[in-house]
C-alpha cells in the first residue's frame, strides 16, 4: 500500500470515486492542467480529462451554485473553493438554500454535493481563517475536517458518496506533512463518527482537525504529571457525534475543547454548551474553550503564532480543568 | 421555430390559467405576486420544453410554470397556505419554488439570484450526460442586478452550456422601475459575455415563444447559451395589495391597452384559429378548472405535526 | 411625547441623526418613495430627499459594500437589506472585510456603517431567518437587537454614532406592535449593556430580541408556582455583557438561554458555554438551551409555530433547571 | 488628457519603480505577486490622482499604487513580512493592503471582487461632498469574473457615480487563461451598464494615462462612471516561484517583444525627452532607491506582542 500526505490520499479518494461512479466530476478554478493550488487537484485531469475535471472562472457562487444545480439533475458534484476563507462567497447556494432542498422538498430534492476548501494557519501563509461553524448553524449540510491523511481518504469518499452537501475542510499545515499507509480496499469513513485517539480517565479533549495532534501532544506531557488525559477525534462538526462526547465527559467528568477557529460563536461553544446541558451531572470542573480569540489573524508570523492554540495551551486548560 | 397551429391556441390557454390564477388567487391572498401583464412572458417561457429539460422559473408566474410542466393544480394551490396534500406537503411555499420532481428548480429562500446559477448547473448536467436537454431560467429584471446573473451567465459562456436565460423584463422590482436598476439595457449584455441576446416583445407570445424555442435548438445543438430580454410591463402590484402609488396612472393604462392575452385573441380570431363561442368557451373552461383546483385546495387539510420531521432534514442513502 | 411602535422607533432614530449630523444617509432597495417594506423607512424620503435617502438595484453586496466604502471616507452610511435572510450575501464585505479593517489597518480605519435587517416569525409571513450567529463570531463588528421600541430608537442612534459597522436587527414580530413612550431628549442607548427586566433569585432567564417578552411571560407563570425568575434582556450579542450574565447566574445559580435562532452554533451556544466556563462554581443545574430546532423554518403557519419557541418552553426549560 | 513631458518622465520613473520591485523583492519572497510586463497600466493608473480621491488598486501592483500615491518605500516593504515599522505594525499584508491614510482601499481579507464595491461606495462620498473627488477601481481580469464586478459597476452607472473602472487585463488568472475566464471581452461589457467603455493598450503607458484621466476628468464632472479595458500581459508566474508551465513559451517570448518599459523609453529617447546617459541614470536611482529601502525594511523589527492588541479589535469613539 502506499504512503501518503493528506493532499495526495483527499486525491486518491476523490479519485477512486470518480472511477467508481460517472456522475462524479469536480470543479474549481486551476484545477486542471495546473493542478490545484497546494496541488490540491494534482493528476485529476491527466487522467479523467477537461470534461470531469472543469476549470472555472473566479465565480464562487457561480461554481458552487452550479454544483447545487448539477446535483439536484443528479450528477455528484465536487466543488473545489481554493480556500475557506471564500465560504462567505457561496453560503447563500451552499448553506442556506441546498441545505434546505431536501426538506422543503418533502425529501424529493437531493443535493450530493462536496464543497472542498483549504484552510488553517500552516507552512502557507494566509488565507487561514476558519469559517466553518456558519455553515453548522444551518441545517442540512455535513462539515467534515480529517485530522490526518487516512481519515481522509476515508472521509472524502463518504462526502462524495453521501446525499446531502458536505463542506469538506483540509488544513493547510497537515496538507503536505507526514505520510501514512492507507488502508486496503475501499476504506470509507462515515461522517459523524468521532474516534477516541487516547484514552484516558482524568480529562477529555475534544478537538477537531490540525487540533487533534497538538491534544495529543499536551496528553503526552500531562501524562508525565499523572493526568490522564481522554482525546477525542470529532472529525466532524455536522453531524456530531453527540454520544462520544458525553460518554467520554461522563468517564471523566472533565471537559477541553480545542478548535482553531475564533472562539466566540465558533463550533467549540456548540461542543461546551451539549456538554453544559446533557452532561452536567458529570461535570467536576468548568468547561475549558481553547481557541484562537476574537481577532483577525495577525499577518505577522510572530504574532499569528501568539493567537493560534499549541499544546502549551491545550495542556494549561487540562490543567485549568483538573485544578478546579 | 414558429409556432403551430395546436401550439398556438396551448400558449393562449395558458396565458388564461395564468391570469384566472391570479384573479382567484389574488382574492384570497394580498401577498400574492400576480403576473398580471406579463402573462406573454410566461407562457412564452415555459409551453414547450420537453421531458429532461431543467426549469428555474421566475417567481412571478411560478405556479403557471409548475402547471405547464404538468403539475397538479390543486396540489400547487394547496402550497400556498402549506396544506398537507401540496408537494411539500406544507414544509415549504409553492408561489415561489416548484416541484423538483417536474423538473423545476425553484427559489429555496428568499433570496433572488442564486437560481439563476442553479440552472448553470442543470445545463452543465445535460452537457455532461449529452442527450439534448436543455435548462431555461427566467428571472426578473431586478434579479439581473443580482452578481448571481453576471456569475451564472458568464460561467454559462465559457462553458458553452446548453442554458436560456430569459428575463421576464416588466420594467419594475417592486417600486423602483428600470431606470433605477440598470444602468444600460439587459439585452445590451449579451455581448460582454460574447453570446446571442435578442429583445423581444415580451407582450407577444408568439414572439417569446419563438425566441425561447429558438434559443433551446441552439442549445439542444451544443452552441452554448443564449440571452433573451422579454419585455413587457408589470400591469398589476407588486403584491396584490398593492396600490402601486408610486408610479403614474396613465403608464399602467397605456401597458393596459396592450394586453397580451386580448393581443393574442385578436390574432387568432383573425387567423380563424378561434371564433367567438370557442375563445368564450376556453375561458370558462379554464375559470372552471382553476376555480375548482382552488376551491378543492383551500378545503385541504393543514399539516399534522408529524410534517414537521425534525429528523428528516438530511437526507438517508 | 409621541408614543411609537418600535417601525416608528428606528425610524425617528434615524431622521434624527440625519438632522444632527449631514454626513449620515441611507440607502437600500425601496427605501424612497416606497417608504421600505413593512415602513422600514417611512417619512425619511420626504423630509431628506433623494440624495440622502438612496433607492438602490437589487444588489445587497454592491450596497452592502458601497456602504464600507462610503464609511471609510467618512460617511455614516445605513444601508437597509429588507430581511437578515440576505446577510450571506453580504458577509465578505460587512463581517469578513469591514469587522476586520479597524484592525488590520493599526488603527487608522473606520467603518462607521450601520446594516439594518427585518427577520422573527410574526405576521409578515416569511424571511424569519435570524443568522446573525455568522456576524458574532465574526471580530470587529457589532450586533444589537432591541427587544422594544424605546430600546429600538436608542440602539439605533448608538449604531449611528458607533465607529463600528453594527448589525442591527429589526423583529417583524414586533415591528408594528406595542407603542410605547419614547424618553424625552437625546436618549442614546449604548450597545452592549443588558438590561434586568424581572429580579429574581432562584433562575436566569437570559433573552434577546423577541424572546424577552416570552420569557417575561413565562416569568409570571413560573412565579405563580413560586419560581423567581431574573429575565435578562441581551440586547446586544457583541458586545456581549458577560458581566451581567455572570452576576445573574451567581445569584441565582440556574441558568436558560432563550434565542430565536436555530440552536445548533447559534447565539445561545456561546452564552451556555460562557456560564459553563466561567460561572460553573455557581451553577447548580444544567444549563437550558431554548431555541428553534436545526430545521429549515417550515412555511405552513401550524409547524412554524411549533418550531419557534414560545413561553411555555421557556417555563418549561425553566422548570427543568428547577429539579435538576 | 494627454500626458505632459514632466508627466512622460514621472510616468516612465512609476514604471522603472515597479519593476524594481519585482526585482527585488521576487528574488526574496517567492510568494510574491510579479507585475512583470504590466508596468504600463500600473503606472498609467496610479500616476496623477488628485489628494481627495480613493485609489482601490489591484492586488498586483499594490506596492507601486501606494508609492504612486507618496507612500514611504521601506514602511511598505517592511510590510510584505509584516515588520514592526509597516503601515499596519504588522497586523496585516503590504502587497495586498495599502494603507487607508493614504487614500487607499486595500484588500482587507483575501477575497477578490468587493473592493470594487467600496469603490463604488468611497465615489458615492465623492458624489455627497460634491468637490470634485472621484474613486478610482483597478481590477484582474479574472477578477472581473466575479458578481461584484456587476453589482458595482452597475450601482456606480444607476447612481452616476464618479468612479472609474480599470481592467488590468493581463489575459490570464493564476493559470486560466482569458477564454476560460469570461465570455466575450470585458470592454464590451460597458454597454450593458449604459457607461462609456474603452479599450486601450495597456503596454502603451501614455495611452492608459489619458485615458484614466480622461475618465476621471469626466467624472469630475459629474458625467458618472466608465469602464476601461486595459489589455497587457503577465510576462512573469503568478507568483514569482511559479513556472507558469502551463502556457506556451512563445506567447511570453512575444508580449515580452512589447515590454511597456522599452517603448515608452523608446519614445522618451526619439521624442528628445530622454537621452541614453539620462535614461541610465534614472535606472540607477531608482534601483538605489528601491534597494535601500527593502535592505532597510528587511533588518526592521518583527512586531512586539503589544501590537498584537486583542483588545484593540473596536475602534473607540
Ligand atoms: C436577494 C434579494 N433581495 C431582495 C429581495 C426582495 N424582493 C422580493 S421581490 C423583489 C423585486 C424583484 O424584482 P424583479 O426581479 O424585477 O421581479 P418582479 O418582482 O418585477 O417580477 C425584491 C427586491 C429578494 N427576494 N431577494
Ligand atoms: C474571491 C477569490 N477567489 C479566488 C482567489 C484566489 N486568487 C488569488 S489571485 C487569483 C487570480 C486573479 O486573477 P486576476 O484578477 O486576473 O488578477 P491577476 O492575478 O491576473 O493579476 C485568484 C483566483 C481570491 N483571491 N479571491
Ligand atoms: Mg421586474
Ligand atoms: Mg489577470
Amino acid at each position: 500500500m502506499a504512503r501518503l500526505t493528506m493532499q495526495q490520499a483527499v486525491v486518491e479518494g476523490i479519485a477512486e470515486e470518480m472511477r467508481r461512479d460517472p456522475g462524479v466530476f469536480i470543479m474549481g478554478l486551476d484545477i486542471g492542467r495546473f493542478g490545484g493550488p497546494l496541488n490540491s487537484c494534482k493528476g485529476l485531469w491527466e487522467e479523467f480529462g477537461a470534461a470531469r475535471v472543469i476549470d472555472t472562472p473566479i465565480s464562487e457562487g457561480g461554481i458552487v451554485g452550479a454544483g447545487v444545480g448539477a446535483a439536484l439533475m443528479g450528477k455528484r458534484p465536487i466543488v473545489d473553493i481554493m480556500f475557506l476563507e471564500y465560504l462567505s462567497l457561496v453560503l447563500q447556494q451552499l448553506g442556506c438554500d441546498a441545505g434546505a432542498m431536501h426538506y422543503y422538498s418533502d425529501g424529493r430534492a437531493r443535493v450530493p454535493l462536496v464543497v472542498r476548501a483549504k484552510f488553517g494557519v500552516g507552512p502557507y501563509h494566509g488565507h487561514a481563517y476558519d469559517y466553518h461553524a456558519w455553515v453548522a448553524h444551518l441545517p442540512g449540510i455535513k462539515v467534515a475536517m480529517p485530522s490526518n491523511a487516512c481519515d481522509a481518504k476515508g472521509m472524502i469518499k463518504a462526502a462524495i458518496r453521501d446525499d446531502n452537501p458536505v463542506l469538506f475542510l483540509e488544513h493547510m499545515g497537515l496538507y503536505h506533512g507526514a505520510r501514512e499507509e492507507m488502508p486496503a480496499g475501499d476504506a470509507v469513513v462515515p461522517l459523524g463518527r468521532a474516534r477516541v485517539v487516547r484514552e484516558g480517565r482524568h480529562a477529555t479533549v475534544a478537538a477537531i482537525g490540525a487540533m487533534v495532534r497538538r491534544a495529543l501532544l499536551a496528553a503526552e506531557t500531562l501524562a508525565k504529571e499523572g493526568i490522564e488525559t481522554e482525546v477525542l477525534d470529532l472529525r466532524c462538526t455536522v453531524p456530531l457525534d453527540r454520544a462520544a462526547i458525553l460518554a467520554s465527559v461522563a468517564k471523566t467528568g472533565r471537559l477541553v475543547v480545542v478548535t482553531e477557529a475564533m472562539k466566540f460563536c465558533g463550533a467549540g461553544a456548540e461542543i461546551s454548551a451539549l456538554a453544559a446541558e446533557e452532561g452536567f451531572g458529570s461535570l467536576k470542573a468548568p468547561i475549558q474553550r481553547v481557541a484562537a480569540p476574537n481577532v483577525p489573524i495577525p499577518f505577522a508570523r510572530n504574532l499569528e503564532k501568539l493567537i493560534i492554540p499549541d499544546e502549551n495551551a491545550v495542556a494549561a486548560a487540562v490543567r485549568r480543568a483538573m485544578v478546579a | 421555430m414558429a409556432a403551430g397551429k395546436e401550439d398556438r391556441i396551448a400558449l393562449h390557454r395558458l396565458m388564461l390559467v395564468t391570469r384566472e390564477l391570479d384573479r382567484v388567487i389574488g382574492a384570497a391572498d394580498g401577498h400574492w405576486h400576480p403576473a398580471l401583464g406579463e402573462e406573454g412572458v410566461v407562457a412564452g417561457c415555459y409551453y414547450g420544453l420537453l421531458e429532461g429539460d431543467a426549469l428555474v422559473p421566475h417567481y412571478r408566474g411560478m405556479i403557471a410554470a409548475c402547471y405547464a410542466r404538468g403539475g397538479d393544480l390543486r396540489r400547487l394551490l394547496a402550497g400556498l397556505d402549506g396544506r398537507a396534500t401540496s408537494y411539500s406537503r406544507g414544509r415549504y411555499r409553492s408561489d415561489v419554488c416548484g416541484p423538483i420532481e417536474l423538473g423545476i428548480i425553484g427559489l429555496y429562500s428568499g433570496a433572488l439570484g442564486p437560481t439563476l446559477e442553479y440552472a448553470a448547473g442543470a445545463a452543465l448536467a445535460a452537457k455532461l450526460d449529452a442527450k439534448g436537454a436543455v435548462a431555461v431560467a427566467v428571472f426578473g429584471d431586478g434579479t439581473a442586478s443580482r452578481g448571481n446573473f453576471h456569475e451564472a451567465v458568464n460561467l454559462a459562456a465559457v462553458l458553452k452550456l446548453p442554458a436560456v436565460f430569459v428575463c421576464q423584463n416588466n420594467q419594475i422590482a417592486i417600486s423602483t422601475p428600470a431606470q433605477g436598476e440598470h444602468g444600460g439595457r439587459i439585452v445590451d449584455r449579451a455581448a460582454g459575455f460574447g453570446i446571442p441576446g435578442q429583445l423581444v416583445d415580451g407582450n407577444d407570445v408568439v414572439a417569446v415563444h419563438a425566441a425561447v424555442q429558438g434559443a433551446v435548438a441552439r442549445a439542444r445543438r451544443g452552441e452554448g447559451p443564449s440571452l433573451i430580454d422579454a419585455l413587457t410591463y408589470r400591469v398589476g402590484g407588486h403584491m396584490a395589495a398593492d396600490p402601486g402609488a408610486y408610479r403614474s396612472a396613465e403608464e399602467v393604462e397605456q401597458w393596459k391597452q396592450r394586453d397580451p392575452i386580448a393581443l393574442h385573441e385578436q390574432r387568432l380570431l383573425a387567423e380563424g384559429l378561434l371564433d367567438a363561442a370557442r375563445a368564450a368557451a376556453l375561458r370558462e373552461a379554464v375559470a372552471a378548472e382553476v376555480g375548482a383546483a382552488m376551491k378543492a385546495a383551500q378545503s385541504d387539510p393543514l399539516p399534522g405535526p408529524d410534517v414537521l420531521g425534525l429528523d428528516r432534514v438530511f437526507a438517508e442513502a
